[in-house]
């Protein structure tokens, strides 16, 4: 259990920076609005956990421009409405520099407005790809978008010569918005949807949609949208109704805690995720194979936890604008936000990101690992 | 004595909204101050049906996201001016309860409950499915608010526009409650038989006051939805519901101004909350309980009892 | 010459027989009474009337006017009133707020012009305020003017529900045991109450135990027992009647 | 179709029976008190986690889970002298609040003490599915079903037949007259708030492999348990049950024969319709009130 009262990392910040006899500057300030609890708490708390890890680390060794960060960071439970207000606060009241997070694309998009207007660098770590497109001055986001996960996961179906599937998605956030992503590209892929079925990210049984695919003429495969115990609940209930179609789950489940859950029925699963979860798996050669491992040493080492790739998000989101700020030689908000277009292939823990003013995202389809589950564990597909 | 007692409060209330302005330090707090009014007249709303007409509805966020929804959607996809929106959607959320009231009211206390609870639930399910119009789970943008080629933007406006609104609410709901009207809705809470043998209709009472609470959060969904900029419809679920609710228990049943204080009050928390790191969720919640524990009757009225007047 | 006139009415609460075929007439101006052992089925025949609960079977009429299966307001409307054996206080106003609800239907229920507090409708409602109090001290509650209800004595709160009853304006009123639970004194005076209310030109129904009030005020008796109607007539004839001797009186000689 | 038909059945009656585990916790402490325990999805979720936690920790099952029905049981007992009692009596509205404070505390402490991520625990009688005419079932879901049923005879039986039940459903129509004749009303009251915390918490471990677990998932069963018990007749353990498999068997149906979007929706509409009609419930017990 970590300090309850702490306001911030702030105080710890300071007492670092002064034990280390580093100049105790006016702090930067690093604004974040988290899910950390509610039903996207399963990606704020790594998300979180990440920033607090990376801000002490920063401290530690001197601070950026010789001054020290500060955190200041507010839970929006997973509510739009309490986003916008605690962005507000972030920006009238606590006057941060930078603001990372908004984890879902609800909390993401109640703030846009808010920071396009006080003009505040911005790193969305939420999904959807309605964040960076249309491309807005203020709004980057150097993670994964869901329309990159439908279409890296249709190409593969392509490539396996598939054209009938069937979509399940979950009726929050990530589903319905990777829903209406996959809709609208899976023709590109000349695949059609010959079912299409929504569950509740907190359902405790999917047989009955289940059971319809099954009885869908054609269907080729299933492709499921969803994260957290949702996707490990329908990996058990196809194999418990005995269907033996390929199962392919976007970004989001490629984690340990998913083969724990979903058990044997796991097996042959695949499922998209960064380098990041298959880390000890990755060749020497593979460029992201130092960043990814030192970052799962440090968070495991820190928080005792598994790394998912939602931290890892966190993490390349932060550094981008560390390195923009380097870069800039200020925390003058218009120099980092340039900064942060320019950033040429920066290997991150989710790809490698290269910022363009008409691309605030910057990670190509290929920044998503097809991996599949063999004997209990994850490992590149072929 | 009566007269100025009773308008006592409201002056109060109109000398905080004209100093507050000169306290503010900054948009934060004045956002804070704003969303307090925002939620202040849909509690009013709330309690004159749960207070004081001691009828439970467990589903009002449901008609804050009629509102909400009908100012974002209606402009939006339709081209509709927004004040026409806000007035389709007051209507809409009228009507529903309209509608509903009659069978619902036929239900006493938990049944009362879950049904109000259920209607809520559906109009929020609604509200996530219907993507293509309400941008679903993630929500949706806000145009800004026009009338007559004026545009409000800019929070002091909206403070202003807010505060309007919440004297307005303040001032006719006190004199609704020292009204024939009001006396009767006290009335069938104190004792449904004693209200109908001397006359009072308590279905046509019952209903009436449903849905007038229900317009009032429509239009207060509107406005939110207008300041805010954008509408989730996480406005609209169980848990804003229970939050509403337990404005108006923790400021005072059937109290005009334990409404106030109330929302007020349980705005102002979660930001002052929003620090204890993970432990918001058990200091939330003890909060809750003592001031149940140590003032069932709510802040005001027990407060009021206290001071050994009478209650507002 | 008739005001009430209840026709072989019955109630069955599923499968018992609370009320079996009670039929009698009550004229203007008369103070009419209920008796019966407890059980007898007193209660429920007043709630049948006042329109707490429909009839099974059975008619009722106020004058002329069949009301059987008519809602409670309804019958409101048409100048009934009644208090309860059970007491109907609402605790969540004051005493006076009390009757003033008696008085709801000759006031504007306009909900608009309430919230708006149209000048004409304020006036109306200090008048009101003046009559309630008038009428509290009419039943001896002087001393509980502006006391909240919660704080009142049962006695105060008895004589409550008749001013509350009496501010309706009623030509019939109900009396459901007006004097249970009071002390002799206090009895004396609901006693002196009830022929007050009377002499003022309303028609009153009572139910009551106290055989010496019963006696000293009623113009006519209606004796009930087990549901039926055992007797009715003047006091006199009452109070000699065998079977009434028998069945009530003589279980308390 | 008619495999079809009794697969949506199959999971109609695995979801609606840990519904009913919820509902008959709701049962219970409202036949003792008239209250409606808003935190009774809470102790469901304790048991599950509870579980896992003791389970990971390396004890024998046959330790860990009775150790994961005592605590929430102890902890029911709590709640209910620290937050019910002293304001027994009080508006419903109140109770309501005071019970969903009670809730966010549990919650509170279980996600800062185990974290957010979901668990499992193996089934009781392995993952191999049962088949039937063409449906599959969970030997899990059995256990559930079977569980609920002995729990229904078991609570029959302790309401209609012993002292300590028929003193707890006295307690519950008159408090004063209960206590008049010596009944201890407030360790009635603790009695019942530890007995329906405990069966949650063993409902929660018996649903766990099927649903999985997380701090949070005490706010679904929280409120489908009510809807369930509000259905069946408050105060009616049958009730409870026929109305938790009721809600559980409408949403299957309806994610399966409608719209799995508005599966959610659906009970809810129909629970409105058999309220219209019947406004206490399929079997709740009509009071006409006396004036």
């Amino acid at each position: 259990m970590r300090g309850m009262l702490r306001k911030t990392i702030g105080g710890m910040a300071f007492a670092a920076s002064i034990m280390n006899s580093a100049i105790a500057a006016e702090p930067i300030k690093v604004g974040s609005v988290l899910s950390v609890t509610g039903p996207a708490a399963f990606l704020g708390d790594p998300e979180l956990k990440t920033l607090q890890m990376y801000v002490d680390d920063l401290n530690k060794k001197g601070g950026l421009l010789g001054r020290p960060l500060e955190l200041v960071h507010y839970d929006d439970g997973s509510d739009a409405n309490k986003a916008n207000a605690f962005a507000k606060r972030l920006i009238e009241d606590d006057k941060v520099d930078f603001i990372v997070g908004g984890t879902t694309t609800g909390s993401t998009m109640s703030m846009v407005p808010l920071v396009e207007k006080a003009g505040v660098p911005f790193m969305s770590l939420a999904g959807a790809v309605v964040v960076v497109e249309p491309v807005k001055k203020w709004v980057f986001k150097a993670s994964t978008t869901d329309r990159i996960a439908a279409e890296r996961v249709l190409t593969d179906m392509k490539k396996r010569g598939m054209t009938k599937i069937a979509l399940l998605s979950d009726t929050a956030g990530f589903g319905q918005s990777g829903k209406a992503q996959t809709e609208s590209v899976v023709g590109k892929y000349g695949i059609t949807l010959v079912a299409n079925e929504t569950y509740g990210p907190k359902d405790t049984d999917m047989t009955p949609q289940l059971t319809k695919i099954r009885n869908t003429p054609g269907v080729e495969a299933i492709f499921v949208f969803g994260f957290g115990q949702g996707p490990a609940i329908l990996t058990k209930n196809i194999k418990q109704l005995g269907i033996e179609l390929p199962v392919y789950h976007a970004h989001g489940v490629g984690s340990d805690e998913f083969i724990k859950l979903a058990g044997p029925a796991a097996e042959g699963v695949r499922a998209l995720a960064p380098a990041l979860m298959i880390s000890d798996k990755l060749p020497g050669s593979d460029p992201q194979k130092p960043i990814v491992a030192n970052y799962v040493k440090a968070f495991e080492e820190r928080w005792k936890d598994r790394v998912s790739m939602f931290g890892g998000q966190a993490h390349d989101n932060f550094f981008i604008v560390v390195d923009a700020i380097k870069r800039a030689g200020s925390v003058d908000k218009a120099k980092v936000r340039d900064e942060i277009e320019a950033t040429r292939k920066y290997i991150g823990t989710g790809g490698e990101v290269t910022m363009t003013p008409t691309d605030h995202m910057g990670l190509d389809l290929w920044s998503l690992r097809m991996l599949e589950v063999k004997n209990g564990t994850w490992v590149e597909a072929q | 004595m009566m007269m100025t007692r009773r308008y006592l409060g409201l002056y109060l209330v109109a000398a905080t909204i004209a100093v507050l302005p000169l306290l503010i330090p900054n948009g934060f707090y004045l956002d804070l101050v704003i969303r307090m009014g925002i939620n202040a007249v849909i509690v009013l709303g709330l309690n004159l049906l749960i207070g004081f007409a001691g009828q439970i509805s467990m589903g009002h966020a449901g008609f804050i996201g009629i509102g909400a929804f009908a100012t974002a959607v209606l402009p939006t996809h339709f081209g509709w001016p927004p004040f026409a929106a806000l007035l389709a959607g007051a209507a809409a959320a009228g009507l529903l309860a309209a509608f509903v009231a009659r069978p619902i009211f036929r239900l006493k206390g938990h049944y009362l409950a879950m049904a109000t609870l259920g209607l809520g639930i559906i109009i929020n399910i609604v509200l996530r499915n219907e993507a293509k119009y309400t941008g679903g789970p993630d929500g949706m943008p806000v145009p800004p608010f026009t009338l007559l080629g004026l545009t409000v933007d800019g929070d002091r406006q909206w403070y202003w526009i807010v505060s309007a609104i919440l004297m307005v609410s303040v001032w006719a709901s006190i004199n609704l409650m020292n009204s024939p009207f009001g006396r009767a809705l006290r009335a069938l809470h104190g004792s449904e038989v004693a209200a109908q043998v001397v006359g009072v209709n308590i279905t046509r009472y019952k209903v009436t006051i449903f849905v007038m609470s229900a317009v009032f959060a429509s239009l207060m969904g509107s406005v939110t939805a207008h300041y805010v900029g954008f509408v989730s419809p996480a406005l609209a679920d169980f848990g804003h519901s229970i939050e509403l609710i337990t404005m108006v228990v923790v400021g005072g049943m059937a109290s005009v101004f334990g409404s106030l204080v109330g929302a007020v009050l349980l705005t102002a928390l979660p930001q002052a909350l929003a620090t204890f790191e993970g432990w918001e969720t058990v200091a939330f919640g003890v909060i809750l309980i003592l001031c149940m524990i140590f003032m069932p009757r709510g802040l005001v009225p027990t407060l009021a009892a206290r001071l050994g007047g009478r209650r507002p | 010459m008739t005001l009430l006139s209840v026709a072989s009415v019955s109630k069955i609460f599923d499968g018992v027989k609370a009320v079996q075929n009670i039929s009698f007439e009550v004229d203007r101006g008369i103070i009419f009474s209920v008796i019966g052992p407890n059980g007898a089925g007193k209660t429920t025949l007043f709630n049948l009337i006042t329109g707490v609960y429909v009839p099974s079977e059975g008619d009722v009429r106020i004058d002329g006017v069949s009301v059987a299966g008519k809602p409670p307001h309804e019958l409101a409307a048409l100048g009934v009133a009644r208090t309860f054996q059970n007491l109907q206080i609402c605790m969540n106003m004051d005493a006076c707020e009390n009757v003033m609800v008696g008085a709801h239907l000759r006031l504007d229920r306009n909900l608009l012009k309430a919230a708006f507090r149209f000048p004409a409708l304020a006036r109306r409602d200090r008048d009101i305020k003046q009559e309630a109090e008038e009428l509290m001290r009419f039943v001896g509650l002087e001393d509980y003017v502006g006391a909240r209800a919660d704080g009142m004595p049962y006695g105060a709160l008895k004589r409550l529900e008749i001013a509350r009853a009496l501010a309706l304006k009623p030509r019939l009123l109900f009396l459901d045991e007006p004097a249970a639970g009071l002390n002799p004194k206090e009895t004396l005076d609901v006693d002196g109450l009830v022929r007050k209310i009377a002499d003022s030109g309303v028609t009153v129904v009572l139910v009551e135990h106290n055989m010496k009030m019963v006696m000293n005020l009623s113009d006519r008796i209606l004796v009930m027992d087990y549901g039926k109607k055992l007797v009715e007539g003047t006091c006199d004839e009452i109070r000699h009647h065998p079977d009434v001797i028998a069945a009530y009186l003589g279980a308390h000689a | 179709m008619f495999a079809e038909f009794l697969q949506f059945l199959f999971s109609g009656l695995t979801i609606g029976a840990t519904y009913a585990l919820a509902a008959l916790g709701f049962t219970i402490i409202y036949n003792a008190s008239n209250v409606i325990n808003f935190a009774q999805g809470e102790f469901i979720m304790l048991g599950g986690m509870l579980a896992v936690y003791f389970t990971d920790a390396g004890l024998p099952m046959p330790v860990a889970l009775p150790l994961a029905v005592l605590i929430p049981a102890i902890a029911g007992a709590l709640m209910a002298r620290l937050t019910i009692e002293p304001i027994k009596g009080a508006e419903t509205v109140t109770l309501i609040i005071v019970t969903i404070g009670a809730s966010l505390v549990i919650r509170g402490l279980i996600q800062v003490w185990l974290g957010k991520a979901s668990h499992g625990l193996p089934a009781f009688s392995g993952e191999k599915p049962i088949r039937l005419l063409g449906a599959t079932l969970m030997p899990q879901s059995l256990w559930v079903l079977g569980v609920s049923a002995l729990l229904v005879l078991a609570l029959w039986y302790f309401f209609n037949r012993t002292l300590t039940g028929k003193a707890m459903l006295a307690t519950s129509f008159n408090r004063v007259a209960a206590e008049l004749v010596g009944i201890n009303t407030g360790w009635v009251l603790f009695m019942s708030f530890s007995l329906s915390a405990g069966l949650g918490a063993l409902g929660g471990i018996l649903v766990t492999p099927i649903t999985l677990t997380s701090f949070d998932a005490g706010i679904m069963f929280g409120l489908k348990g009510f809807v369930a018990a509000v259905v069946g007749g408050l105060g009616n353990g049958l009730g409870a049950v026929v109305g938790g498999l009721l809600v559980g068997v409408i949403e299957a149906f309806g994610a399966g024969y409608l719209s799995s979007a508005y599966k959610d929706a659906i009970p809810f509409v129909l629970i409105l319709f058999i309220l219209f009609f019947m406004p206490r419930g399929l079997f709740g017990v009509k009071i006409t009130d006396r004036v």
